[in-house]
């Protein structure tokens, strides 16, 4: 017996197409979850109008929403441009917590006392650099030695962890911190300006939208974009072109971990204004990264608009911590199903489905 | 602390009627704190107070977050005109997003934070939202709207550690610690000093955990240490893992000593829990909040508000179950060990734990553990013989007393 | 290090590498089958906190590690769909499970933080064989998860080479095409075997929770999945050599505490395993080069019978 | 069984995949005792039709009747139950396992435990019957391309295919291996069994067969007992009319050496010597073609020469430049031109559109490039150019190449590597899988080509082709070449033997 239905493939996903089926797939997400949540004894309803109150509806949730958007954007950005190279880096968190870390060093070991206009651009060059070298590390085995960058990407993350944990207990700890694992407040010069009462270090959100514009004039209309996507598309014949793959390789992981770093600077010199301990700097933007840059087709204006919806969907978890004192974990179900339906949506879209008229 | 604000403070005191109590024995308390009073019992008033609290672990974590939590449950069932919600997993640097939150969307009229890495963001709140009423747990900075408070523990690691010093067979103790901040680096101390004063030949040895709740880690941690020869244990993390270690040693055949931590623990180590430290935070935040909703506390007042509760204020209590300050297993070994004190001549341990305990207990505190004349690792004299550490050196304290054999990661 | 603590080292070692055993077992079994499942870290820290609520609930921890093992596979199985039906990107595909299994298990666990379980898996010492000297602590005086395992690493080797179902399991992972034109279903095979991980992940995660730490915690799988996916290339798809590489880092695991008295910055030792994982990944990698075998050549690679 | 109960027969099969119709209403009957060719050009749809009645595909219309009895064949499992059984022109064999384990794959009745061993008899038996020499023990890799063929055979032999399936089984042969694979069919047929047999070659056809079916387009044109026909009607049938297409092939002077291999030697995947000591000239105006028969090291001959493998020893010069080992794109700048094998994995970005395809060896050059961006203007003009220079029907230059069809994509391929008068045409399989008509086109861009001065290595498993198009033929067996004869006066037999590695005295390399 076979399902009165045909799928028949699609050769061209059409935008609309595509644009209505994440939509969708968002949806069709959160009806799981909903039922996730009605099993728990929890109102979907009710709970996703609160969040979408608490990330939306007012000035204050908008505000955060968009204080939260500014590491996913700047963190998936980057991701794309690597995912676009078929390179999977699943290291940005590392590399953003190296960045910060980099960051912290300029601000209160190698220029304390400089002017503010020379200080922050030192401290996000800084936080380039090292979210760079960081990425460059698995980036090396992988074009040296053809090891699997998922898996190591990863390693990195804990191992910077560590590190910066490391810095905090030990010799970073702050002299006025009476021994507790941060390191001492920045200087005023080393702290970003904020957008009135709110939280919005706007330097870095700029930084972030210019930086998206440049990753897709970079993909689109530049000769490394197109030798980036060659070699994702199809890298025998990247190989077949002469396009030199370990350049690439190393290329995208340079870029991408050097936004993940831009976006750790932001969170030290704009929202903490010192280094903590790992999970204090980063409610692991750089993982939920992977998913925006998913949800945004690995477009970078598209993943402008799905930071954004993220950002929001983060603070929209504060109000389940804070109103239903549920687990902040909930919000990685959240991700994770939103991502399952969005590839699952992705493949559904190649097939043009409809109801067969008469069996054979 | 200047004389002028201990002043102000106690005229604040009196001027809320509440009274001056025997405080201020310079050396005694390390730091002076509102003295425990029969609680304002408020009239019924229409008005409910919402109280929110933020914590930095999980409300089950069995230790330091739960104690906190159960407190706040037990509020809000004694107090009809007390509502109360919270966090639980609040990262340090996201405190502040948290806050605006309570206020702004839930109309919290009191915020309790309890973790010293939300102080900063207290303080800004604080700021903020002068109208409303701040708590800070753990914490050193206050204003006139945000007020500290903390309920201390090291006096039960004193005793406990001369409970352990007395036990051990192979003069090898051992703490595993959950992170090497001052309040962890002080019990480690105070442990050490209950130990060597009953066993000067003992050692104390620690592995550190970077976490405050991982049991896998703190079994791993546990079982190197008794590799090592330690026979007794005690612990800062917030599960009873340790204790399961050493139940199972002890079952086995090789008995290990353990001292439960922050939630009655005995039940997950029958024959090997002699002892703990339990918390009763309920007591602090009864005070505080029928003081808030008595109009004692105001947004304008609390500047130098700071709880610094240990035993007498009855907010710690020892034992590894309420009411049981030593399992009744290990009374006869305490009884049979006797040591000579300088003040109470031969004595066993187990008398002078309850003397000790006593001492501590009493409206005007007698003994502390951080007495003079304390060395630090190297045998350098850190606090000269007759003086007591204050409470700003128990607070920044970074250095271990002698007998530790272990270092603090820098 | 005296001889007394290296050896509890090398004792303490097993139980601590049990875990990344079943879990890297169950890897290999998919991979094996060309599904590569990034999601053992999610299906690892759903069978801690089903096994932990399940043994909570009925007393039983064999009850617990059935369920857990239920709810690996449950896991898995929708990520053989969402890989092998709807043959999506599968690395996407496991970071999603992986995400999915850390909230879900959030959600789920926040009832059974700090509580204990009311029974205990303990070791059953084998009656004579483990008074035999060194050997017996080291083999025979174990709990039952952990004989299960020495009894599973042979069963599993024999079975994935020297069976039908085992060439059957080898060939779709190496060449579906060829495996489908000669009868064998390939689609099922690949689904059999990515559940058949997810078992086993969902025992790794129970075990954690039950009988090693044994409590709940958020998060408290700590980046063993991925551990046991290095593992997976480490041991070359192979049963035995999974084995070795376990108990290589249950080692590094307790040694941690254990070198902590020599000065070493806690944090920087912590890292030791993570380091390990990238330099076994490395020996490995070049093994696999060098000898050309062991990778499944169809690993990761969706198969669909009208797009060959 | 009643003579006249076919052992197959499939009625009205329909099958279409996105943009083509690959079996439009086939009606096809094969009975037992017989060896029934399936005769087509590339793309007819000869093996569509056999991957239906194989369970690989579903039709999407159709009929299927086994010994009279209808049936719905959902997968290979299904056929090989009801006695089907089909060798691949791709081997279905898993090269890190034994025969022995490639034989039992999903063969039914075979114990779970080791099972292996349980068939190694049958194998020792059944490579007796046949003069085959197979060790059950030995893995796939280590075997030759004939070796891997009989055991291909002897699987769907233990499954007891009474109907057996060969997919252009010759086209990795030897001649002479060939011959002994006729011999085999026909004991097989005297057997009584139904051997059916996909090919686009008349005279193996008109060797072995006993009936011959055509197909073209996807419809069956016919179906005639071979004794009552002729090649000249087959081919007739095939390609739709008269007389088969004649190339022109004007002669063109031989100019100097533009590329000279010395001594080259390389590798294979596998780490294994692939080229051993290989020496060739290839001159301005002359098509050298490579024969061979497939896996004799013509794709690392092609690869060390574009810059894709690496060469272990000797050297390569281009218009007397050493290339030796310098990467694809040094040796692209050069005027390299590579038509290769694998068109859609290699040769294109599918997914990327028809514009950005063309300039995939180009995009850096200042035609395309403006510092670090590109000229997009620059290249959809060029884009549009060359659509309308080689007939590449698209939509659009917007277009994703993955939308073209086989041809239009080679025509695509062709217009990049010829678009700027490449000194070297390096050209790999260029005409397999394209309908008459592409393939024609490809012929004459070729020819072309060397009218224009350019040296051209074609490298093609159709020995006819090789033999219309080339100047002069080299010979490739186990990595080396064995002969190179001209072209005019090469004797098919005396290819044939240097092909099977026999006769290696031809005369040396020019």
């Amino acid at each position: 017996m076979t399902l009165p239905i045909r799928a028949e493939r699609r050769l061209v996903v059409p935008r609309t197409v595509a644009l209505t089926a994440v939509t969708l797939s968002v949806l069709v997400a959160l009806v799981v979850i909903g039922i996730v949540f009605t099993l728990a004894g929890i109102p979907p309803l009710a709970t996703y109008a609160r969040m979408f109150r608490g990330a939306f509806g007012s000035t204050y949730g908008l505000s955060e929403t968009l204080v939260k958007t500014i590491p996913l954007l700047l963190t998936s950005v980057g991701l794309a441009v690597a995912f676009r190279a078929l390179v999977w880096n699943i290291g940005a968190e590392g590399q953003l917590l190296m960045g910060a870390t980099a960051a912290t060093w300029v601000a209160l070991f190698l220029l304390p006392d400089a002017p503010s206009w020379v200080l922050l651009p030192a401290m996000f060059l800084a936080g380039f650099i090292a979210g760079a070298l960081w990425a460059l590390i698995p980036a090396f085995l992988k074009v040296r030695f053809q090891t699997n960058e998922v898996i190591t990407t990863l390693m990195t993350v804990y191992i910077a962890e560590e590190f910066v944990n490391y810095l905090v207990y030990g010799p970073w700890k702050g002299a006025a911190e009476w021994g507790f694992p941060y390191t001492d407040r920045f200087p005023e010069a080393a702290q970003l300006p904020v957008l009135g009462a709110t939280r919005i270090h706007y330097p870095t959100l700029l930084l972030g939208l210019i930086l998206a514009a440049l990753m897709y004039v970079l993909l689109h209309h530049t000769k490394l974009g197109y030798e980036i996507r060659v070699t994702g598309e199809n890298p025998l014949a990247a190989r077949y072109a002469g396009i030199d793959a370990r350049r690439i390789i190393l290329f995208v992981m340079l870029i991408s971990g050097g936004l993940a770093g831009l976006a750790g600077v932001g969170e030290v010199a704009g929202v903490h204004h010192r280094l903590r301990y790992a999970r204090g700097i980063s409610a692991g933007y750089g993982f939920t990264a992977i998913i925006v840059a998913w949800l945004g087709r690995l477009h970078p204006l598209a993943i402008i608009v799905a930071s954004f919806l993220f950002g929001g969907l983060l603070v929209g978890g504060d109000v389940l911590q804070v109103s239903l004192n549920l687990p902040v974990a909930t919000i990685d179900m959240f991700n994770g199903v939103i991502l399952f339906f969005v590839i699952a949506a992705e493949i559904l879209t190649r097939y043009k489905i409809s109801v067969r008229s008469k069996e054979a | 602390m200047t004389e002028k604000k201990r002043l102000s403070r106690r005229d604040f005191l009196k001027k809320a009627g509440i009274g001056a109590a025997a405080v201020t024995l310079a050396a005694c308390a390390p730091q002076q704190t509102p003295t425990p009073q029969p609680t304002p019992q408020p009239e019924a008033k229409e008005k409910k107070l919402k109280a929110a609290f933020i914590y930095v672990g999980p409300i089950g974590d069995y230790g330091w977050t739960h104690a906190h939590e159960v407190a706040r449950r037990y509020l809000e069932e004694r107090y009809p005109w007390l509502e109360t919600t919270y966090a639980e997993s609040v990262p340090e640097g996201d405190a502040m997003r948290f806050i605006d939150r309570y206020i702004q969307e839930e109309n919290a009229d009191i915020v309790f934070t309890t973790s010293f890495g939300y102080m900063d963001d207290t303080i800004r709140a604080g700021e903020k939202y002068p109208d409303k009423i701040f708590f800070h747990c753990s914490g050193y900075k206050r204003r006139q709207n945000v007020g500290t408070y903390f309920a201390e523990l090291y006096q039960l690691f004193y005793l406990n550690g001369l409970m352990a010093g007395a036990l051990t067979q192979t003069n090898k103790v051992g703490y595993v610690a959950a992170h090497p901040i001052p309040e962890v680096v002080r019990h480690i101390n105070a442990f050490a000093l209950g130990v060597r004063e009953v066993n000067p030949e003992a050692t104390i040895d620690v592995r550190w955990l970077f976490s405050w709740f991982d049991p896998a880690k703190a079994r791993e941690a546990a079982e190197s240490l008794i590799a090592t020869g330690v026979d007794a244990l005690t612990f800062t993390e917030d599960s009873p893992t340790v204790i399961e270690v050493g139940q199972e040693y002890t079952e086995k055949g090789q008995p290990v000593y353990t001292f439960g931590h922050y939630s009655p623990m005995q039940q997950f180590g029958p024959d090997s829990v002699v002892s703990g430290r339990l918390v009763r935070w309920e007591v602090i935040y009864e005070d505080i909040l029928a003081k808030v909703y008595a109009g004692v506390y105001t947004p304008e007042n609390l500047a130098d508000v700071d709880y610094w509760w240990m035993l007498k204020e009855k907010t710690v209590e020892l034992g590894g179950e309420f009411g049981v300050p030593i399992n009744p297993k290990f009374e006869d070994a305490l009884k049979a060990k006797t040591v000579n004190d300088p003040l109470l001549g031969e004595i066993s341990v187990y008398d002078l734990i309850f003397e000790r305990l006593k001492a501590m207990s009493e409206p005007t505190v007698v003994f502390d553990p951080f007495t003079g004349p304390i060395k630090d690792q190297n045998g350098n004299v850190r606090i000269p013989e007759g003086r007591r550490a204050t409470h700003d050196e128990l607070w920044t304290i970074d250095w271990f007393v002698e007998g530790i054999v272990a270092e603090i990661p820098r | 290090m005296d001889w007394q603590v290296f050896w509890t080292a090398v004792l303490a070692a097993i139980p601590a590498g049990t875990p990344y055993l079943y879990a890297t077992l169950g890897e290999i079994y998919a991979e094996r089958s060309g599904i590569l499942n990034l999601g053992v870290e999610g299906m690892m820290i759903m069978g801690a906190v089903v096994g932990f609520g399940v043994t909570l609930s009925t007393g039983n921890p064999w009850l617990g590690f059935a369920a857990a093992a239920l709810a690996g596979a449950l896991l898995a199985l929708i990520h053989a769909f969402v890989s092998i039906t709807l043959r999506a990107n599968q690395i996407i595909s496991g970071l999603a499970l992986t995400m999915f299994g850390l909230g879900l298990s959030g959600l789920l666990g926040r009832r059974y933080i700090g509580t204990p379980l009311p029974v205990r898996v303990r070791e059953v010492p084998i009656p004579i064989l483990s008074d035999i000297p060194l050997v017996g602590d080291l083999l025979f005086n174990h709990d039952p998860i952990v004989y299960l395992s020495f009894v599973l690493v042979p069963v599993l080797g024999f079975l994935l080479f020297h069976t039908r179902l085992g060439i059957s399991i080898r060939s779709v992972g190496e060449n579906p095409a060829t495996a489908d034109a000669m009868g064998v279903n390939v689609f099922r095979v690949r689904y059999l075997c990515t559940v058949w991980g997810g078992v086993l992940a969902g025992i790794a995660g129970a075990y954690l929770s039950i009988v090693y730490a044994p409590a709940w915690i958020e998060g408290m799988t700590a980046g063993a999945g991925w551990i046991a996916i290095a593992l997976t290339i480490f041991a070359l798809w192979s049963p035995y050599r999974a084995l070795v590489g376990a108990y290589l880092f249950g080692g590094v695991k307790v040694l941690q505490y254990r070198l902590q008295p020599l000065g070493v910055s806690p944090n920087l030792l912590n890292t030791l395993p993570f380091v390990l994982t990238i330099l076994v990944l490395l020996m490995a990698t070049g093994e696999v080069r060098r000898r050309r075998i062991g990778m499944p050549a169809a690993l990761g690679i969706p198969y669909s019978r009208e797009e060959r | 069984m009643g003579a006249e109960t076919p052992a197959i027969e499939m009625r009205n099969i329909v099958k279409r995949f996105p943009g083509v119709i690959a079996n439009d209403h086939v009606t096809f009957t094969a009975r037992a005792g017989e060896v029934h060719a399936l005769l087509g050009e590339n793309g007819a749809g000869k093996t569509t039709l056999m991957n239906i009645l194989y369970g690989l595909y579903h039709p999407d219309e159709g009929d299927i009747y086994v010994h009279g009895r209808r049936v719905t064949i959902h997968s290979p499992r299904d056929a090989i139950a009801l006695g089907i059984g089909m060798v691949h022109q791709h081997f279905m064999l898993v090269h890190s396992h034994t025969v022995a384990e490639n034989a039992v794959l999903g063969l039914a009745g075979t114990p779970f435990l080791r099972p292996a061993q349980s068939v190694r008899e049958q194998i020792v038996a059944l490579s007796e019957r046949y003069r085959w020499h197979i060790n059950p023990d030995a893995y796939i890799w280590q075997l030759s391309a004939g070796e891997q063929q009989r055991v291909e055979i002897l699987k769907a032999l233990l499954r007891g295919a009474r109907v057996l399936i060969l997919d252009e089984p010759t086209s990795m042969l030897t001649p002479g291996e060939a011959r002994q694979l006729f011999a085999v069919m026909r004991q097989m047929a005297a057997e009584g069994r139904t051997v059916i047999f996909i090919s686009h070659k008349l005279e193996e056809v008109m060797e072995v067969s006993d009936r011959v079916t055509v197909l073209r387009r996807g419809r069956v044109v016919g179906t005639v007992a071979t004794r009552d026909t002729s090649p000249h009607e087959l081919a007739r049938m095939m390609v739709g009319r008269e007389v088969l297409f004649r190339l022109e092939k004007k002669p063109v002077q031989r100019g100097e050496v533009v590329l000279r291999l010395e001594g080259v030697t390389a590798l294979n995947d596998l780490n294994l010597p692939a080229l051993k000591e290989v020496s060739l000239d290839v001159h301005a105006g002359e098509i050298v073609g490579i024969a061979g028969v497939a896996g004799n090291g013509q794709k690392e001959l092609v690869e060390v020469i574009t810059g894709l493998r690496p060469v272990i020893q000797g050297r390569i010069f281009l218009d007397g430049e050493e290339i030796t080992n310098r990467d694809a794109r040094f040796i692209g700048k050069r005027g390299v031109a590579h038509v290769p094998e694998d068109r859609v994995h290699m040769g294109v970005v599918p997914n990327l559109s028809v514009a950005e395809n063309l300039i995939l060896k180009y995009y850096d050059t200042p035609s395309f490039a403006r510092g670090w961006f590109l000229d997009l203007q620059a290249v959809t003009t060029f884009a549009q150019q060359k659509v309308k220079e080689y007939q590449i029907r698209t939509p659009t230059v917007h277009t994703p190449v993955k939308l073209l069809s086989g041809g239009n994509i080679q025509r695509l391929i062709l217009a990049r590597e010829l678009a700027f008068q490449p000194r070297l045409v390096v050209a790999a399989h260029p005409t397999s899988g394209l309908d008459v008509g592409a393939m024609e086109h490809v012929r004459q861009l070729l020819l072309r080509q060397r009218e224009e001065g350019a040296a051209i290595l074609l490298v093609s498993e159709d020995l006819d082709e090789v033999l219309e198009l080339s100047d002069r033929v080299a010979v490739m067996f186990g990595g080396r070449i064995v002969g190179v004869v001209d072209a005019s006066e090469a004797d098919v037999e005396a290819i044939g033997a240097m092909m099977a590695g026999l006769n290696t005295t031809a005369e040396a390399a020019a």
